[in-house]
């Protein structure tokens, strides 16, 4: 199974993402470089937080242009499997590939600290490893992390099951429904604001988020075993 | 010409800035302020005359980059 | 020489005859040798550029004999104080980069800005090295909270070091903050980084070979912080906010930008010479690069990307703009240079040339408008030997008895209190807002000792930690000076790391009064004895004088970073308890001390006194059997006591896992003072009952005082002295008072 | 009574938002746009009916609390 890490200017969290996959499931990974206008080659598409392009309008806005972000989508619609943590989570709601949007959080601080995450569906292609309703502990790192939706796409979210992760917590940014991370409605589009490439091994303080790597090897074995 | 953009969050997206500042504003004694909303507030200088053209070109402009119209309102002036 | 046209730059007789220099902070006798120097009189521009070279902040004018007095060098120490940063050997054909420094005056005027833009030019100096920025740390001090405009700065300084580290992606891993009233007005702001680095990619900033294209990268020139580096160099006063021109704004973004393809071109081997442009922008960067090389530099003005309309020589010149490198590579690799930038969406400029003649001449508008001996502006500022005088209240101190004061009664009162006091309080407000975690490196986290990093790809980890108690060092500065560097080898050892070197940054304040030159002649004798006995040589550091407010000097405050070795990630230790049952030691020896303590200041509201002694000697063989212990795996906790004394120490040991603890202490001191004394050289550990006896044989044989206080669990917290309870409550009473301390005051 | 308060950024200090967006909209095409400068608009209700007073009070607070002026300018309507 092949991972790309995407890189924007300002990204700045791909090396811990890039390590993690390393580190976790010793799979092939590579930077992929904000311009590049090819995924063709990668199973799954890791969205990695940092300042895109500083960030300083609103986070991710500017991302969305990015010429590599048009081959997300279509790696999106291919059901290949996408997830963005912190600011690949922006960047992922501001190009519209899942829903809603980040705003400040509701302390207008930047918070870093651990927090505790209940797993709302574990049957996306990066929870699988996990059991719904299970609580796990990963930590958050940012500014603006507060997920806001109106009414009729957080009944769509509920219905379809998208809501991945939920703070089990404090709710730590004011997010709408303690929600801390969602799915599109095929599940194989993930973002989240707490970062799991910083919670895979004890040295860390958890390794609680080294199962979202884990379930994203299982989910591409089993997928490419029913194919054949 | 000049156009003036102001981006606004929508009226019934929660403004963690807006209430904070609403709160400051009442600690420090000005207890006459009601709801407070923050946006922003751009100038950009165009180099074109063709108004209708900028009427249109800033439109783009905010629909693609300056708003995200999932929790924004704008509105624009153009000038000279 | 020619005069500027369209501004309304005074003439070069204007200069003369009303004196304009001093506005400059240049002197009569200075103003007479730059003359000298010259052969004629300069103009505005000269007279500016010389007078931001000749700054404290460059020259250390003042300060430059005290600094002579620091060991520089020891076998690990590859590059000491100098260049951008000072470096040393870690093994492995890798070394640690790392320096300090302050951003006080701006700060005191735009706190966000002001420490963004402090953090922002210390991660400059560590790239500029070729070195990868791996860690910020802090060092910071305020008025007291419960005034407004301190808690504006707080607030801000804060915001303004998490929005820059942040953004740009180091973790901000470790610092101090202290609160006290001699700080109103004139807060700290200190920012040191730390960067790896392998050998053979070490950079100097050398402008080489004549003929050689000098580039500007980074964002245009405007009209920012211009006299930036002489304003660090005056008192903070209306006059002086009056005088400064467009505050300094960082953008971390754009930093980051630089420091990837700086990184990137110092790795493909073209370039010659590389430097940042910080305090005095251009002005420094050009001069100190050809003086490096024995060179001249020509500069061409008009090529220097400007954000401003009509900017003149003399503004170019002294600008501050942020996020700005001067480097030098050979003509065929001009374009390969500008590659590389390209990439990372950046233009580089070319706007100079290095010449043979030793001057730095500078060209606008098809005229030379400054013509200057580099040594002149580098080397020959005159240094000063300032009066010294023992200052009164130094003298009334020594016949203070700071036994006198009555016993408190409430011994547990007297721990929420010391506990509570924002100078001792948990920072979890300050460090939730940094991102401490980014490069997922960062083994201990912000609220132990100090922090330890890890380096990737090896069993190593980097301990870092800043120090000082600007009380003691008010108090006596020979011995607050030697405790900085003694707690921050304490605090580095606790965590399972070797002490290798320190950076510091001096603050204090005008030397030109005869009483802070003795706190600052004082403080670093005891620093550097402290630093020859520890092995830990001054790599560099940094100067910041004149921190004055309306009351008079700040406390001195010699601020220590330090960067310890962990050979091996199994060493890594924290300070707190990790298991019921576990078995407490105390090691060192408990005086009655408590001059300038934490118990002094928030029980009975005095700092007076002499601060508590210190035996250099008596140090090093704690922290040697204290690392000793902790490589044998004996340790399973270990934390310094400091502020706050054995009381404090063994509370704020329960605190991280909820774990209380029973000890009992046997002592011939009163109760109050055994438990809150801050007698240095003391560290409390604690070790798994099976390894009890092992840690205790082990400690008895390297002749370290010890004591076996007792255990650790139960949700109380208390402590007996002589078998008598002296303290009682469940920990979770010391614990509010501690965490909410900060917060609540914010609210 | 409705206060609307636009906080900007000096003339002569630099904008790193605003460079950002002139940057992106270049790339994005929009090559017309100059300089972009970026800054706060805000809508204050006020519950006060006196001129004079919510000018002063207004005045006050952007000196205080709502502009930065180190670095910020603003200027402020009143209505209704
Ligand atoms: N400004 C700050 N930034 C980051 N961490 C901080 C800051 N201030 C304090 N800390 C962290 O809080 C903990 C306690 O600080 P301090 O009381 O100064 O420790 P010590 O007395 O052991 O030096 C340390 O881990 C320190 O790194
Ligand atoms: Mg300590």
């Amino acid at each position: 199974m092949k991972f790309a890490v995407l890189v924007f200017p300002g990204s700045n969290c791909d090396i811990d993402m890039l390590k993690a996959v390393e580190d976790v499931v010793r799979q092939p990974v590579d930077y992929v470089w904000h311009t590049a206008t090819d995924l063709s080659d990668y199973d799954a598409i890791l969205v990695p937080g940092g300042f895109s392009y500083g960030d300083y309008l609103r986070c991710g806005a500017i991302a969305r242009f990015a010429p590599v972000m048009a081959e997300v989508r279509k790696a999106a619609e291919k059901g290949k499997f996408i997830l963005g943590v912190c600011n690949g989570f922006q960047i992922l709601t501001e190009a519209g590939l899942l829903p809603g949007a980040l705003i400040r959080n509701n302390s207008l601080k930047f918070r870093c600290h651990p927090v505790d995450l209940r797993v709302e569906n574990a049957g996306t292609a990066f929870t699988n490893d996990y059991e719904k309703g299970e609580v796990v502990r990963i930590p958050i790192a940012h500014g603006e992390g507060n997920f806001y939706c109106d009414d009729e796409t957080l009944a769509r979210l509920k219905a379809n099951n998208q809501i991945v992760f939920r703070y089990a917590g404090e709710n730590p940014n004011g997010s709408v429904d303690n929600i801390a991370g969602i799915c599109n409605e095929a599940g194989n589009v993930v973002g989240m604001m707490p970062h799991p490439e910083r919670a895979v091994s004890d040295l860390l303080g958890s390794a609680d988020g080294a199962r979202m790597f884990k379930s994203a090897l299982q989910a591409f074995v089993s997928q490419a075993a029913s194919a054949r | 010409m000049k156009a003036t953009v102001y981006v606004t969050i929508k009226e019934n997206v929660l403004d963690p800035q807006g209430n904070a500042v609403q709160g400051s504003l009442h600690t420090m004694g000005f207890e006459e302020v009601g709801k407070v909303r923050i946006g922003k507030y751009m100038e950009l200088q165009l180099d074109t005359n063709d108004r209708a053209k900028a009427e249109e070109r800033v439109k783009a402009m905010c629909e693609k980059l300056l708003a995200n119209t999932v929790i924004e309102d704008y509105r624009f002036e153009l000038e000279g | 020489m020619a005069q500027q046209t369209a501004a309304k730059e005074p003439t070069i007789e204007q200069i003369a005859e009303q004196k304009i220099y001093k506005q400059f902070g240049v002197s009569d006798s200075e103003y007479a040798l730059i003359c000298e120097f010259l052969g004629r009189q300069p103009n505005y521009t000269e007279i500016g550029v010389f007078s931001v070279m000749w700054s404290e902040h460059c020259a250390y004018k003042n300060s430059k004999p005290l600094l002579r007095r620091f060991p520089t060098t020891g076998p690990r120490v590859l590059m000491g104080p100098g260049e951008g940063a000072g470096i040393v050997d870690i093994g492995d054909n890798q070394a640690v980069v790392f320096k300090i420094e302050s951003h006080n005056h701006p700060s005191a005027v735009e706190p966000y800005q002001g420490a963004a833009t402090g953090v922002g030019g210390i991660i400059r100096d560590i790239f500029s090295m070729g070195s990868r920025p791996i860690a910020l740390l802090n060092s910071l001090r305020f008025g007291r909270l419960e005034n407004d405009r301190v808690r504006y700065l707080f607030e801000h300084v804060v915001s303004g070091i998490a929005g820059y580290g942040n953004c740009i992606g180091i973790p901000t891993v470790a610092g101090e903050v202290m609160f006290d009233e001699s700080y109103e007005g004139n807060p700290l702001v200190n920012a040191m980084c730390v960067g790896l680095i392998d050998h053979d990619q070490i950079q100097r900033g050398v402008a080489k070979g004549v003929g050689n294209p000098v580039f500007y990268v980074g964002p245009a020139t405007g009209r920012d912080g211009i006299h930036g580096a002489t304003f660090a160099s005056e008192d903070l006063t209306a006059e002086s906010e009056a005088k400064r021109s467009a505050v300094q704004v960082g953008d971390p973004f754009m930093e980051k930008l630089v420091m990837e393809a700086t990184l990137e071109l110092i790795a493909s081997g073209i370039v010659l010479g590389i430097q940042d442009m910080g305090a005095a922008g251009l002005t420094c960067s050009s001069s100190e690069m050809a003086s490096k090389a024995g060179n001249g530099m020509e500069l061409y003005l008009d090529e220097v990307p400007q954000r401003e309309e009509g900017m003149t020589a003399y503004e170019m010149m002294l600008s501050e703009s942020q996020e700005r490198m001067l480097f030098v590579t050979e003509p065929k690799h001009e374009e390969q240079a500008r590659a590389i930038f390209a990439r990372w969406g950046l233009d580089c400029h070319k706007v100079g040339k290095v010449t043979d003649d030793g001057r730095l001449r500078l060209f606008h508008k098809g005229e030379v408008v400054g013509d200057m001996p580099v040594k002149a502006l580098v080397d020959d500022c005159p240094v000063y030997d300032k009066p010294s005088k023992v200052p009164d209240y130094y003298l009334k101190n020594g016949s203070i008895d700071t036994n006198r004061y009555e016993q408190a009664i409430d011994l547990n009162d007297a721990l929420q209190k010391v506990l509570g006091s924002p100078s001792l309080a948990s920072k979890e407000w300050v460090y939730s807002q940094y991102d401490y975690q980014v490069r997922t490196s960062t083994a201990v986290v912000p609220g132990s000792d100090a922090a330890v990093v890890t380096i990737r790809g090896t069993r190593k980890a980097l301990a870092m930690t800043t120090d000082c108690n600007g009380r003691y060092v008010y108090l006596d500065p020979e011995v607050g000076g030697r405790i900085a560097v003694a707690e921050a080898a304490r605090n580095i050892v606790c965590s399972g790391g070797e002490p290798l070197a320190i950076t510091d940054n001096l603050n204090f304040g005008s030397p030109e009064k005869p009483e802070v030159f003795w706190q600052m002649e004082k403080a670093v004798d005891g620093m550097a004895e402290a630093c020859r006995f520890l092995e830990t040589p001054v790599i560099g550091g940094n100067v910041s004088l004149y921190n004055e407010n309306a009351k008079g000097a700040i406390y001195p405050t010699p601020v220590v970073g330090m960067v310890g070795l962990v050979e091996d990630i199994d060493h890594i230790t924290t300070q707190d308890f990790k298991a019921e049952g576990d078995v407490i030691f105390l090691l060192g020896e408990t005086k009655a001390e408590i001059g300038g303590s934490e118990f002094q200041y928030a029980v009975h509201g005095l700092t007076e006194g002499r601060p508590p002694e210190l035996d250099l000697a008596v140090e090093q063989r704690l922290l040697k059997s204290v690392l000793g212990a902790i490589r044998k795996g004996l340790v399973a906790s270990a934390h310094d006591l400091s502020e706050g004394g054995l009381a404090a120490a063994i509370a704020e040991s329960g605190f991280g896992r909820g774990l209380g603890a029973t000890v009992d202490f046997a002592t011939n001191l009163r109760p109050d003072l055994a438990l809150f004394s801050e007698s240095q050289s003391r560290i409390l550990l604690s070790t798994k009952p099976e390894k009890a006896e092992a840690l205790a044989a082990f400690l008895a044989e390297s002749g370290v005082p010890v004591q076996r206080l007792g255990t650790v669990g139960g949700e109380q917290l208390t402590i007996s002295i002589n078998g008598h309870i002296a303290i009682q409550a469940p920990l979770n009473e010391f614990r509010m008072p501690w965490k909410e301390a900060i917060p609540c005051r914010m609210q």
